[in-house]
């Protein structure tokens, strides 16, 4: 492949990740255009971007999901490639064939790989072909009620309904039995269609106390393929992932070289090119476990970061070099784990009420900063967290030399981020840190709602928290004074990003 | 801070009285506050020991982090009357913004604990709303489509 | 030596360092105990730690220097411990002494060891003997003006005079004749006299255009010493560090090996334990190059973040964990620089008034964050920068794979850390990365002179800068509206720290 | 912001003319300024591309950070007299609150540029006050020992 070079990225996404890649961009001195729907005017990823295009108004379908309204933005902007973060459109074949047919570089695999990897049955049978493990399962050609319940007792029961499309959770819902499948197949049918704008649902047998384990792996054009290791992603809410880590526990050299070994076939097995994650049930832990394909995500991972602090690496810069043609900048020999790195995934969510999604202001927002923390975020204090998109706030990643120096890090920094005006996960992700199970590294998908009763457990405020509170009530210092009186506050009433 | 304040952050209430200067007394305990240069921060010491809370005061309540913890309080005038319920103990309310898909009872039915009275969506996400004991429903305020508000009655039960 | 526990640390320091080390007894889940003068009183250090104890007026001499009243303070706290940060007592053998003898633990060398590098002579004495090179020098025992002069003469010109107490540059002057000695020297005792309370200097041959390469060891009781590899610090004004990276882009693996061995001896030879740094003058590049013992620095150095950077290393944490008794967690083998770190010192100075230290209110102070960057500071938005201690607002630290991406970061990084209200050498430093030479590896410790026209230039304002001006003359908005009229403001007039 | 304002930055005083609703016109260039949701922060756009700055109005002076750069910009009303030049531009001032340890000149002393003529002492570290030109010292307003404040005339020059 010839080198392309790339002056001018459209950031096809919002929030953290759109912040996340227009850093790197500058630093590669590559200019930056942010999207924006009218929920997001002014918002971070908008005003770090050296030029900003308005697509649409709040509803994701009529805006980041759209497909024409976003080349269009591309087109007048001047932007020579797109990046499509995660979510929205970053798993859309279309979408990636758009950009193509518009002249711009897609900055993520070919659509022929999404496309191949996108469709459950395809990339089961790629994956069989390959040689790679899989969990038993199927997508019922007959999708009626009745067809889909025959179908599963093929497959046996315990049994996973979820969305023939798409990935990360959304529809997925467990049975484990007929009865409990008749009011499982409407709900996720409703769900899949909602979602992603198709109702067909996969079956999947469900390993029971498994791990999620997923490789990170990375391929260039011209047939260098790279694993960076795995991330354990078990600590999950509604099937979706809360805390992530790497390395993970249940790991042994030779059960990471298996599986390293794995992820690149597949990746090779479909002409994978930039960064995508083979993600494995990982059933047992040590030398003899077993791991069966799940998913491949064709796209850069919410939780890359993991792997960035504990393998040195700039995954993002790297996604860029590879789609300006550019070879791989690392050989395997070379890769190396270091320390042990854990991501905390703030969300807006209340998880004594069944972790339900909160929308209001951010009254106050500060974020934890020191040695070998990280915070990625795309949200501010003072702005209101929406309806319209997911309610994460923040990532909080901690880099230890050890999974204990980690975990204590990690606790401290969570100690240190106070957010008010909108519930957070902020003492549910303190509790499962400190939990001795997850300390112990017995960790499973079901983690959660196996300790959710301990996890949810509250503290009865101390004398300090009423005293706080009592502060709160103080009276209003008299206008003028202080140091926030020098400057006057348009901040306060003006934004001027509505038009 | 001058009058007494009653403070009330879940099942304990403490009258806290202001001293003057930025001692408090919350019950017969005695406590210093000190304000940080960032808005919000405070650091509470007690004996000596001292620990950094973020405090602000919303419309409706008090938020405080602590230590890792978010504490919602009530805080009052002392011997002010309580300020509204906005719904009986009974009644189901929406948790946040949210579009009501299905209304699945009538005012009039009798219901069971767990059962599915709403179904809201938000955040691309069905959201059941459940009745939390065995009941006769007593109004319905929604009905399917309505984008509501939170905290706003859905359905009263008896 | 058998394990002693420690409970409760008393950081005898002060700003971004007793920031670093409280962060560090908090992971460990030590108590802290700050200190503060009168100037400090509120002050970030101050409000981390759990306890805090005021020990005196603004002075330095009458509050972070008087040794009676921080171990009265650590005392009355019930500490266990003391970290004496930098500077200020951290290389003053009678504290350490008087710790000891106050049965508390000094976190850092033995009052020996730091007896032995404090003297000049001493250090230079053992440092031949251990076989490790040292420039032309000498204390003249003569130490009227006469005396010194003679003695230079034969040192030779060009000659450094300096204190022959402290490190760190203060008084600090090169002659490089007699005529511009005769100026020297009464300046150079004046300073070392007010700022070590000894007048005593020390005259050693300047070496010219050298680099400054030092390597940080590590050495614990049971007599395992390590090294952590070099930190170049050549890029320095008035003989302070200002950039400090790791690697030298002037090492090669074997300059390396041979540095980090006579570092290593150098550290055996003082019976030395505990974090400490080993200063050298690098003459040339490569395998070829010379190097010369400069000083040894017997406590943690500001520059300690590029280490651990590149190693991976908690430096603040191993100290704790040698000070109680247990062997060093790492093995020479076992310990690798990975990418490449660069810091910068943000200072609170005027680099076209000759780097004039600054004082004035931060009106406004927003520290940048992002991948591989990190940020330490014991500054605040809405705080004055004072006249009594050291001008250093924050260090910036910024990793990446390869020195040029870590170049690149700093400069992006120091595009978004705004600091207003006291002039600052954020611009300067963005100029030097910039700097072609800088670029090239081409360094040495009269960089900045050398290029400091280039260096000082001012680009003109941007029609943007104008329009930014006009912005803050915009109305004051109206009381009551917008999200910080939640708030009732005690923060801007109310503080309780005085006391 | 409703009149013109004049706005010196180092060489160069541009006329400012706010247009309302954001937009300003700096000379001959329109501009679109739009606040960011922390105290201080502006995005610049203009032509399509845009900047972020920060901004500070101090009692004497706006200081703006764009870009990586600080500058430290004088604005007026439009037509407003020039404000106080406290000190000649023969004066020798005090760059930050010092101690004076020495003052070697008295009035009417002839000096040469690069003569030390005060020696402070601030953060540890001395610092001269040299001549910047040949000239005849014609007045001296501190002495040995003072506590001087920054921006206030220590030595007049001719």
């Amino acid at each position: 492949m010839d080198p392309r070079p790339i002056r001018r990225v459209l950031v096809a996404n919002r929030g953290e990740i759109a912040v996340r890649v227009i850093r790197a961009c500058r630093e590669m001195g590559i200019e930056t255009v942010a999207v924006y729907s009218d929920a997001d005017a002014g918002a971070k990823h908008v005003r770090l971007a050296d030029r900003a295009v308005r697509i649409g108004p709040p509803p994701a379908v009529d805006s980041y999901l759209r497909i024409a309204a976003i080349i269009d933005a591309a087109r007048a902007a001047g932007a020579d490639a797109v990046h499509p973060g995660y979510g929205f459109l970053s798993e859309n074949a279309s979408f990636a064939r758009a950009c193509a047919d518009a002249g711009l570089i897609f900055i993520g695999p070919p659509a022929d790989a999404i496309g191949k990897m996108g469709s459950k049955i395809g990339a089961r049978g790629l994956m069989e072909r390959a040689g790679v493990p899989v969990v038993p399962g199927r997508t019922p050609a007959d999708q009626t009620d009745a067809g889909i319940a025959a179908a599963a007792r093929e497959v046996g029961f315990p049994v996973l309904v979820k969305a023939s499309a798409g990935g990360g959770g959304k529809g997925m819902r467990a049975a484990h039995d007929p009865a409990s499948l008749a009011e499982a197949i409407p709900a996720a049918r409703r769900e899949a269609l909602a979602a992603f704008g198709d109702g067909t649902v996969y079956l999947e047998r469900l390993v029971e106390r498994p791990r999620h384990v997923e490789i990170q792996v990375f391929a260039d054009a011209h047939g260098n393929v790279v694993h960076l290791f795995e991330r354990e992603c078990s600590i999950q809410r509604r099937h979706q992932k809360v805390i992530e880590e790497s390395p993970s526990p249940a790991l042994t050299p030779a059960l990471r070289a298996r599986m390293g070994h794995a992820a690149v076939e597949a990746a090779r097995s479909a002409g994978y090119q930039n960064a995508g994650t083979i993600e494995f049930l990982l059933d047992g832990r040590g030398d003899d476990a077993s791991f069966y394909f799940l998913e491949m995500n064709t796209r850069l991972q919410v939780e890359h970061p993991v792997t960035e602090a504990v393998t040195g690496l700039d995954l993002v810069r790297a996604q860029l070099q590879v789609a300006m043609g550019q070879p791989l900048p690392w050989q395997q020999s070379n890769l190396h784990q270091r320390g042990h790195a854990i991501e905390c995934r703030v969300y807006a969510e209340d998880p004594s009420a069944g972790f339900l999604p909160q929308a209001g202001p951010l009254l106050l927002y500060r974020e934890p900063s020191g040695p070998g923390i990280r915070v990625d975020s795309g949200v501010e204090e003072g702005k209101d967290v929406g309806v319209y998109y997911d309610p994460m706030l923040a990532k909080l990643v901690a880099w230890g030399e050890t999974r204990e120096a980690a975990i204590e890090r990690s606790i401290q920094a969570l100690e240190r981020f106070p957010v008010l005006g909108v519930r957070t996960n902020i003492e549910f992700l303190g509790r499962t840190l400190s939990h001795a199970a997850f300390r112990a590294g017995d960790t499973h998908t079901g983690f959660i709602d196996e300790h959710l009763e301990e996890l949810l457990e509250r503290a009865a405020a101390a004398d300090a928290v009423f005293a706080a509170a009592a502060a709160a009530a103080g009276e209003r210092s008299p206008a003028g004074a202080g140091p926030a009186a020098v400057i006057p506050d348009p901040w306060m009433t003006l934004t001027n990003w509505g038009r | 801070m001058a009058d007494a304040l009653s403070i009330t952050i879940g099942d304990r209430t403490a009258t806290v009285m202001p001293s003057g200067k930025g001692d408090v007394r919350v019950g017969d305990v005695s406590l210093d506050i000190a304000y940080g240069p960032t808005r919000g921060e405070v650091v509470i010491r007690e004996d000596g020991r001292q620990t950094r809370a973020f405090v602000v005061r919303a419309a409706d309540a008090t938020w405080v982090f602590h230590e890792g913890r978010i504490f919602v309080a009530g805080v009052e005038a002392e011997g002010a009357s309580r300020r509204r319920a906005p719904h009986g103990p009974g009644s189901l309310i929406a948790p946040m913004p949210a579009t009501v898909i299905a209304v699945n009872v009538r005012e009039g039915d009798a219901v069971k604990a767990g059962d599915v009275l709403i179904l809201l969506e938000a955040m691309k996400m069905e959201l059941p709303l459940r009745a939390t004991h065995d009941a006769v429903v007593s109004a319905v305020h929604c009905s399917a489509g309505d984008l509501v508000q939170p905290n706003l009655p859905l359905v009263d039960l008896t």
